[in-house]
């Protein structure tokens, strides 16, 4: 059996689930962060892959790709900036208990 | 390869904004402590300055540039006059509110430029790279902007959660805009919509689902609305208004431009798909807002209210009446929609509260602020000789010309739904009396901000001719 | 032959990984265990022909993100040393949300007949990239630029603590 | 005199506003005014009569009163010989009355109000004569109708007096009712409201074949219009209002409740007699004698038994309507208006008189009365003639026209002579049992000071006294009874005088009162064995055949109950046609604890309170929590691709 | 100067109010002369609209008509024909007496003064437009000055009664707007003008989305008039209204209803109307018994008066519904024109004598007794005879008496209908009695009987009230003696739409 897209898809796929799971089930805030890195992840395997498969002509999968961890780098960032602030005004990054504004 | 200059002279409102946003910050460390102010007149200066190429591109051809990358047609550009002009009076409600209320001023107001260049170029993006590149963008400001006041629980709460909201969802989106790139090869929207037409349908689906909840976050439309109430609650006022107007602005302009331009060959049923987000989005907002107590968090319900009459609009973009309803709609809300909040943002200043029961017997307290709040409030509802109403009216017009009655009978009951609470405001203002005679005085450039977005929302009510011109060249979106 | 045994290795690791992430109930141990799920995705980049981009996902991800995020949980509770309980009660829905998109996700994706591209890819992607960057692709690599710029002065806005 | 028929109602129109206008400031404190007017339109209408005795056209007069469509209306006056009589009985009749009320009015705080109102009466009845369409007759039957109501609450803080007022304007509405029906029904069909072309039309045969639910429409709508006449007319089952009437001032009661506004009635029959006539087997004609023939003799009973000389005379009064009407019915054209023109005159006398009494001893119970004939000679002369014409006795004026009436019974139905005769025989009974009260042995009532009114007052009862003796001779047959030839109805051939049939009447007069000189003059036979004898008929009849409490049982109270529910039903049904709703969403709104004041029941709920209860129900999907959130955006991704997917 | 008189007269009073929003606090006098001085002068120009105006000629006269939107067809376009016109008059009349009647409101003078006259302007400007957008826009700036109107000036009720009215109203014109585009985009070429629609009877080859648009018209109008069971905010609203807001209501705001009914459903939708005419013939046969009945049983003056307005409106539109049922009909086209002269005469009518009830209950209420039930009083006939007048002639005229208004609308309206819909009008003609019993007993309850020591020191009409009913008195009686100008005016108008819809 040939290495085929439909491979990659599916760990992908697999991936992009775990991560969404993680979005799901995760109290702590920088759990969350990374359960959103890998749906980020599970993009860019897709990304690639159809480059490869469907349009080797140009490289945009690739380039794409690399737009998709820049955003994720710079999510992270921003992202870890406002967990620490919140901390420090809430005393807490367990987003259950982060609940004054609600209704 | 070289680029024509042309493309580059109709780039020149996103360089003048960049440009703006980086002076902004230089001048930032230039400008001593509680000087501030000075980088917000500037901003607005700027921005005004930058309004005038942008009105410049009006009436031109309809084309894109960078190889398809980036759309120049009358629908961008209105829309960024859209923006830009939004994010003006944005800083001017916010000279006054938030000066004392942080300490990172001057890097508001370059951040809240920057944005608009980000937004400015989500409603342009004609490219899935470009088009992620730019919400990330918006997005990453606007989630800063949400939790700016770092000493405010609310604030801090409002910025996490926009955060992780945003986050999420624009993963899902990203996935979804992989998918599409697989079914075509192509990141053009162009491209992509030559190949959409024979795309394998179960996939198509997929991603065009996993795309709108990337843009119905942005456009808080349900389900993807959740994060609305609480960041517009928490978020510092005048950037609450900013995510109603600006960013659902630039978010629809996105939203029409991916489903019109790439969806729409192909064979998926949009018009049925967007007409039941539109009812059941409207219906939502309209049903949470009636309890509310709270002025902004009942205008963030309003706008999820809205953005299910703009969703109607945008279903019924084949009519010749959709799309320009939709524009005159978008302009329209923004003048009043904006509005509302800058009052909200003059009483949150001088009573402190964003409680409806200050409102009570306001019409006393400072007649011009309750007079302006009733325009705003009847606009929203849909009275003529309003904004509102004219919006209202074309986008009803829409739908029905689009054989879409029974959407155009939901939005009737929802505006009859809708006229409640926001007659409540009124009812507290004018029928209540207040709890203490003291007159309140509303600062000058909120006065101004104030001012503009009244007399706006007159005269679309009055003379919408030149509006309705302006949404018949936004109706020459670039498609196939 | 031997793609696919790579591929398995290469896909069994990142996905182990991603598991023990997400399911760890010590926060710290999922943000290490990170490290190998990234790298391996970046070895199915290699597989498919991007080594630039599996470079920088090993630069980028294995090394930047990573370490910020531990930085960070030190920073917050992680630093306190106390044990709080790591998922939220709706861990059934969550379950079934995501096995439910598995299911959608892999059934479509894998029954779907893509379209076959025609050409293959450049040699040497970096260098077309690079060139495809201050090409066709500038106002992407503009825009990337100002999206950085943004990013790290709302980070510091943020981060830092009011004067 | 023709072209100037216009000026008849003028002047007392004028006069009315005159004193509107100026009231007291105008000499005789508007008196004069008044009967200035009156009297001008007594000359004209006098001039007119006689140029009518010289024969020739109707005068006619008429105006475009709208244009609907291309079909023009036209309201406008007629005078012919019918009407000319009617003014004439009119006019003369009111001025006399108008004179006498100067005196009788004297030193009323509202004294110029009186004889604006009177004004006004005049001007409307004599718009409802001149009226030569139905519509102005309709217009002038409700304004005549105002005036009574205005005049007999006069006295309007006595409760009794707005009581009767109101009573009498609704009571002849419902006659009105059905009289406006039949109109309707008349343009429906012939596509106007003259008198001229509907007659024509009738005649003709216009509405011979036509049927409305069974019934023959012409006959429908003769009876229709008789149901006006039975409510102004005060007939049997409507006349209950005209004994309460008798709370007006006694001028009042002379000038409407006796000779005008109620022969109003009996003139509508005999102005729209073709209608009648020509209805099928002229069933519409027998309903109205039969009417008549009832009404007479009840209200005769009734009369026998009342105390209030007013009352008595008001019931007389309804019972020689009947006898018009009766006469009407039995083809006694002619006989109906001749008795409805002497009675005019004998029976304000008779009123007048009345009020003479009244003002001297100041009660209106003839028990308390008694021995006035010394004291007051004129009063009791005049009221003697009255009574004498109203009883019947020749050669005075009733003796002539009942007469006429009781021929023509005679000659096409038995029942209702026997009716008729019995009628008379208690009419004149219950007369002098009123003379012998009145006049006859001594005052029962001390405090009182007796003293003949001012001249003002008896001046113009003896003129009507006069009117009482010899107006009847005009249908002597000794002077070849002018009247039968003045008012005629071709089609109808005078049934000839018989002196047998007259002299039955005048013995039957002349029992009667020869049986009230019995009881109440020589007192032979004690009243008291009078009404043992009559038994429970007297209680009936005491109880007047209990009509008011029936219409009480039977009309009002159930009116009052529909209106009072109905407007519960508008309250808590039709404003709440959710409120059941409403309570549902109250209940649900109060569990999320959301509230709001203003929104409390009615339609308003069902927006209101549903929509707020779904909202506070929905408003908890908004749970605070990003989990939750970020599971929204899951669930929402997967069921809206399922839901694209299973398309 | 000609050709611009109707939006000189339309745009006048909202002038005034703008004026009065500039003028600085505390000078309430100045502002009640102004308020009073542009009232007036629209009055005067309504009435010199009958100079250049050409009684004999049908069809609209003195049309304005400018671009406004030229991109969606909507025209700034103005007409005023028979049936307009005496509405046109009356509502600029009952603005002024209003106007004169709230000298001695006191609370929030400039705000009520603007609203009152923004109002006016909403209110004559629907009588004039002639193009769908232009007359959507009037008919919703009558809404809201309203809403305030009964809002703040109003009685202890006042805000339940104004979100009442102003939900009631908007459902309904929500309704009507998507008719009027159901219209729009039907029509070839596609426009807003009325006329144009009329001409072109776009719906009439689609039954079904002409039923739709009816009936989306008809609840908007029916809401108004308002009909039975639509009319439950009526009472509400008129009785928390302060008095010349109850005034307007009934006077002028009820009106827009019939006259949209007469203006715009029947020419519009002549064979839906017919197909539905029964049905609303029997509504108003309802409001009719129903609404004399209620108001009998009303112990509170105030809505006794609110219900007899349900009562007279179902007149007319039984008249209305009779016109409609006899759309194609030739035979009964006379009772059909007779019914609707006499509808329309009725509007006018009751506009006159209601608006007179109302203020008289004012007078009472406001500024004497402050109580209005209608058993809290008797024997004032002694105390107030020139108050006890004015009341009998306007209630009198109400339970139509003939030589007053009120009588002539009634008898042609039911001449008309009695042509077309025998049955229905003979259960109509009930009404009459049940209202003359309702008002009669009402008189007696109030004025006769024996004085109520209570009210012994009441004063009668003061110069200002007396001023503000005379010319209402006056009408009742002239055109009750000799309605044909008025008429003849109204039968043009009559005449030509019968023809139009025949």
């Amino acid at each position: 059996m040939e290495l085929g897209l439909a491979h990659f898809l599916t760990t992908s796929a697999l991936l992009f689930c775990l991560g969404l799971y993680a979005l799901l089930t995760r109290r702590n805030a920088v759990a969350i962060l990374m359960g959103i890195e890998l749906m980020l992840n599970a993009a860019n395997i897709n990304l690639v892959a159809f480059n490869r498969y469907v349009a080797p002509a140009a490289l945009n999968g690739q380039i794409f790709a690399l737009v998709v961890i820049t955003l994720a780098a710079c999510e992270a960032g921003v992202g870890l900036a406002l967990v620490i602030s919140a901390y420090r005004r809430l005393r807490t990054i367990r987003v259950d208990e982060i609940n004054v504004l609600k209704w | 390869m070289p680029m024509p200059p042309g493309d580059l002279w109709s780039l020149a409102p996103e360089f003048w904004l960049a440009a703006l946003g980086i002076g902004l910050l230089v001048l930032d460390l230039f400008v001593p402590e509680g000087r501030k102010r000075i980088v917000g007149w500037v901003a607005i200066a700027g921005l005004a300055l930058g309004l005038l190429p942008i009105a410049g591109m009006l009436g031109g051809p309809a084309r894109t540039v960078l190889l398809g990358a980036y759309a120049v047609d009358g629908f961008a550009v209105v829309f960024k006059l859209v923006i830009v002009a939004a994010t003006i009076l944005v800083i001017l409600s916010a000279l006054d509110s938030l000066s004392g209320r942080t300490g990172f001023e001057g890097e508001l107001y370059a951040l809240l430029t920057l944005s608009s260049l980000g937004l400015v170029m989500m409603a342009a993006s004609a490219d899935l790279i470009v088009l992620a590149l730019s919400i990330e963008f918006v997005s990453l400001s606007s989630y800063v902007l949400a939790g700016y006041f770092k000493e405010d629980r609310k604030s801090a709460e409002a910025g996490i959660k926009y955060f992780l909201f945003g986050a999420g969802a624009s993963a899902v989106m990203l996935y979804g805009f992989s998918i599409v790139y697989g079914l075509t090869g192509h990141t053009s929207l162009y491209a992509i919509a030559l190949q959409v037409r024979d795309a394998p349908q179960p996939a198509l689906v997929l991603a065009l689902v996993m795309v709108l909840a990337g843009l119905g976050f942005k456009v808080s439309m349900v389900p993807f609305h959740q994060w609305t109430p609480d960041v517009y609650e928490g978020a510092p006022t005048s950037v609450a208004a900013y995510l109603s107007v600006a960013s659902k602005a630039a978010g629809f302009a996105a939203l029409v431009r991916v489903l019109v331009v790439a969806f729409a060959p192909s064979s998926v049923e949009l018009v049925a798909l967007v007409a039941g987000l539109a009812a059941v989005t409207m219906t939502v907002g309209n049903l949470i807002a009636l309890p509310q107590t709270n002025i902004k968090r009942m205008l963030a319900y309003s706008s999820v209210a809205h953005a299910g009459f703009l969703l109607m609009g945008v279903a019924a973009f084949n009519a010749e009446f959709g799309t320009p309803g939709l524009v005159v709609y978008v302009i329209a809300y923004a003048f009043t929609n904006l509005g509302a909040f800058l009052v909200a943002v003059a009483v949150e200043g001088r009573l402190g509260t964003t409680e409806l029961s200050g409102y009570a017997g306001l019409a006393q307290r400072s007649p011009a602020l309750a007079a302006a709040m009733a325009l705003f409030m009847l606009s929203l509802i849909g009275i003529p000789p309003t904004a509102g109403f004219f919006g209202k009216f074309y986008i009803f017009a829409g739908a029905i010309q689009a054989g879409l009655l029974w959407l155009a009978v939901a939005g009737v009951v929802n505006s009859v739904v809708a006229l409640y609470y926001y007659a409540n405001v009124i009812r507290l203002m004018y029928l209540v009396a207040p709890e203490s005679p003291l007159p309140l005085a509303e600062p000058t450039a909120l006065r101004l901000a104030l001012g503009i977005s009244a007399l706006g929302t007159l005269a679309i009510g009055l003379f919408p001719q030149p509006f309705v011109a302006l949404a018949g060249a936004a109706a020459l979106l670039l498609r196939f | 032959m031997g793609e696919l045994a790579a591929f398995i290795i290469l896909s069994v690791v990142t996905l182990v990984s991603a598991v023990v992430v997400v399911t760890s109930g010590n926060i710290v141990r999922s943000a290490l265990s990170l490290v190998p799920c990234f790298l391996g995705i970046a070895g199915l980049f290699v597989l498919l022909q991007a080594e630039f981009v599996a470079g920088i996902q090993v630069l980028i991800y294995a090394g930047g993100i990573t370490v910020l995020i531990l930085f960070v949980i030190m920073l917050t509770e992680g630093g306190t040393g106390m044990r709080f309980r790591q998922v939220n009660e709706q861990v059934p829905l969550g379950v079934l949300a995501s096995a439910a998109l598995a299911v959608l996700l892999v059934v479509t994706l894998v029954g779907t007949r893509w379209p076959q591209g025609s050409g293959s890819l450049p040699g040497n992607t970096a260098a077309a990239i690079g060139s495809a960057f201050l090409t066709n692709m500038v106002l992407v690599f503009e825009i990337t630029s100002l999206v950085l710029l943004v990013a790290l002065v709302g980070a510091i806005v943020i981060a830092r603590r009011e004067r | 005199m023709r072209d100037l028929i216009w000026l008849i109602p003028l002047f007392p129109l004028l006069a009315f506003c005159a004193i509107v206008a100026f009231g007291r400031r105008l000499p005789g404190a508007g008196s004069y005014v008044a009967v200035a007017g009156i009297g001008a339109s007594a000359l004209v209408s006098i001039g007119l009569f006689l140029e009518m005795l010289g024969g020739g056209p109707p005068a006619q007069l008429s105006l475009r009163w709208m244009i609907l469509g291309e079909w023009p209306l036209d309201l406008g006056f007629r005078v012919d010989q019918l009407s000319a009589l009617m003014l004439l009985v009119v006019t003369v009749v009111g001025s006399m009355i108008f004179v006498y009320s100067i005196g009788y009015m004297h030193g009323d705080p509202r004294f110029p109000r009186f004889f604006a109102y009177l004004s006004l009466f005049a001007a409307s009845m004599l718009l409802l004569v001149l009226a030569d369409n139905l519509l102005l007759l309709y217009a002038g039957w409700e304004l005549v109708g105002l005036c009574s109501y205005l005049l007999i609450g006069f006295y309007f803080e006595r409760p009794s007096a707005a009581r009767a007022s109101m009573k009498a304007f609704i009571t002849t509405r419902v006659g009105d009712f059905f009289m406006f029906l039949g109109i309707l029904l008349i343009f429906l069909h012939l596509g106007t409201f003259q008198f001229e072309e509907i007659f024509a039309r009738v005649r003709e045969g216009a509405l011979s074949g036509a049927t409305l639910g069974g019934v023959p429409l012409l006959t429908l709508v003769a009876v229709l219009l008789f149901g006006g006449a039975v409510g102004k007319s005060a007939q049997v089952p409507l006349h209950t209002w005209l004994p309460d009437a008798m709370e007006g001032p006694t001028p009042v009661s002379a000038l409407i409740h006796a000779a005008t506004m109620v022969a109003a009635g009996v003139y509508m029959v005999a102005r729209t007699y073709t209608l009648f006539f020509e209805s099928g087997g002229q069933t519409a004609l027998h309903v109205v004698a039969y009417v008549g023939g009832v009404t007479a003799l009840m209200a005769a009973t009734i009369a026998v038994v009342q105390d209030d000389i007013k009352r008595v005379l008001a019931y007389s009064t309804i019972s020689q309507l009947g006898l018009m009407m009766l006469g009407l019915g039995m083809l006694g054209y002619t006989a109906g208006m001749f008795h409805l023109m002497t009675h005019a005159f004998f029976k304000a006398l008779l009123f007048l008189g009345a009020g003479s009494v009244i003002h001297a001893v100041h009660t209106n119970s003839i028990k308390e009365m008694g021995g006035l004939a010394r004291v007051m000679p004129s009063t009791y002369w005049t009221f003697l003639i009255g009574a004498l014409a109203l009883a019947g006795v020749p050669p005075f004026a009733g003796f002539w026209s009942k007469d006429e009436i009781l021929l023509e019974t005679f000659h096409h139905s038995p029942v209702l002579f026997a009716m008729a005769a019995l009628t008379s025989f208690l009419t004149a009974f219950y007369m002098f049992r009123v003379v012998f009260y009145t006049f006859g042995g001594t005052l029962r009532k001390h405090d009182a000071h007796p003293h003949e009114s001012p001249p003002v007052m008896t001046r113009p009862l003896w003129v009507l006294a006069f009117f009482a003796v010899f107006v009847g001779l005009v249908g002597a047959p000794a002077f070849g009874a002018p009247i039968k030839h003045f008012i005629e109805f071709e089609g109808i051939k005078h049934v000839p005088f018989s002196a047998g049939l007259a002299l039955l009447s005048t013995g039957i007069a002349g029992a009667g009162i020869f049986l009230a000189a019995l009881v109440y003059h020589w007192k032979v036979i004690p009243a008291s064995g009078l009404r043992r004898a009559a038994g429970p008929l007297y209680a009936l009849v005491e109880g007047k055949y209990f009509f008011d409490e029936v219409y009480a049982v039977a009309v009002v109270r159930p009116t009052l109950w529909v209106a009072g529910s109905l407007r519960k039903f508008d309250i808590y049904v039709v404003d709440g046609i959710v409120n059941l709703a409403g309570v549902a969403g109250l209940r649900v709104a109060r569990l999320y604890r959301v509230f709001d004041l203003y929104v409390v029941d009615g339609v308003v709920n069902l927006v209101g309170w549903m929509a707020k209860a779904m909202g506070g129900v929905l408003r908890y999907v908004q749970t605070g929590r990003v989990e939750n959130y970020l599971l929204a955006i899951a669930l929402g991704v997967i069921v809206l691709a399922a839901a694209g997917l299973l398309r | 100067m000609e050709s611009y008189l109707l939006t000189i007269t339309v745009f006048l009073p909202l002038a005034g109010g703008l004026l009065i929003l500039l003028t600085p606090k505390g000078r309430e006098e100045t502002m009640r002369w102004v308020a009073l001085a542009t009232s007036g002068l629209a009055f005067l120009a309504s009435l010199w609209l009958l100079g250049p105006f050409d009684l004999g000629a049908a069809g609209m006269q003195l049309q304005e008509r400018y671009a406004w939107i030229p991109t969606i067809g909507v025209n700034y376009h103005l007409g005023i024909d028979g049936l307009s016109l005496p509405l046109f008059i009356l509502t600029a009349l009952l603005s002024v007496l209003s106007v004169v009647y709230s000298w001695k409101v006191d609370q929030r003078v400039k705000e009520y003064l603007f609203l009152f006259l923004l109002l006016e302007t909403g209110m004559l400007g629907v009588f004039v437009a002639l193009d769908f957008f232009l007359f959507y826009v009037f008919w919703e700036v009558t809404l809201v000055p309203m809403y305030f109107l009964i809002g703040i000036w109003g009685g202890p009720r006042r805000e339940y009664a104004a979100i009442k009215f102003f939900l009631y109203t908007v459902v309904g014109t929500l309704a009507m707007l998507l008719g009027i585009l159901l219209l729009y985009f039907n029509a070839d070429p596609r426009t807003f003008g009325i006329l144009e629609l009329i001409e072109q009877q776009p719906l009439a080859r689609a039954p079904m989305l002409a039923a739709l648009a009816f009936w989306g018209f008809f609840l908007s109008f029916a809401i108004k008039v308002p009909m039975w069971p639509f009319h439950t905010w009526l009472p509400d609203a008129h009785v928390e209204a302060p008095t010349a807001g109850s005034v307007i209501l009934a006077g002028v705001l009820l009106k827009m209803g019939t006259y949209g009914f007469v203006r715009i459903s029947l020419p519009m939708f002549p064979e839906t109307f017919k197909a539905y005419a029964l049905v609303i013939a029997i509504l108003a046969l309802i409001g009719i018994v129903y609404g004399a009945l209620v108001a009998m049983a009303q112990p509170d003056l105030k809505k006794l008066v609110a219900y007899s307005s349900v009562n007279h409106m179902g007149y007319v539109m039984l008249g209305v519904a009779a016109a409609a049922a006899a759309v194609g009909v030739p035979e009964k086209a006379r009772a059909a024109t007779i019914a609707l002269n006499g509808a329309v005469f009725e509007m006018v009518a009751h506009g006159v004598i209601t608006g007179a009830l109302f203020l008289i209950v004012g007078v009472i209420y406001d500024y004497r007794a402050h109580v209005r039930g209608v058993d809290d009083f008797g024997g004032l006939g002694a105390r107030l005879p020139l108050y006890t007048g004015v009341t009998s002639v306007a209630m009198l005229a109400s339970l139509g008496l003939p030589g007053l208004m009120g009588f002539v609308a009634e008898f042609l309206i039911f001449v008309g209908a009695f042509g077309v819909f025998p049955e229905l009008t003979a259960v109509a003609v009930t009404g009459i009695l049940f209202s003359a019993a309702m008002f009669l007993w009402t008189i007696q309850r109030i004025f006769l009987g024996t004085p109520n020591p209570r009210w012994a020191d009441l004063p009668d009409l003061d110069r200002r009230e007396a001023i503000s009913l005379a010319p209402l008195v006056a009408i009742i009686v002239f055109f009750g003696v000799y309605p044909r100008p008025l008429l003849d005016l109204i039968n043009t108008a009559m005449t030509s739409l019968m023809v139009a819809i025949r």
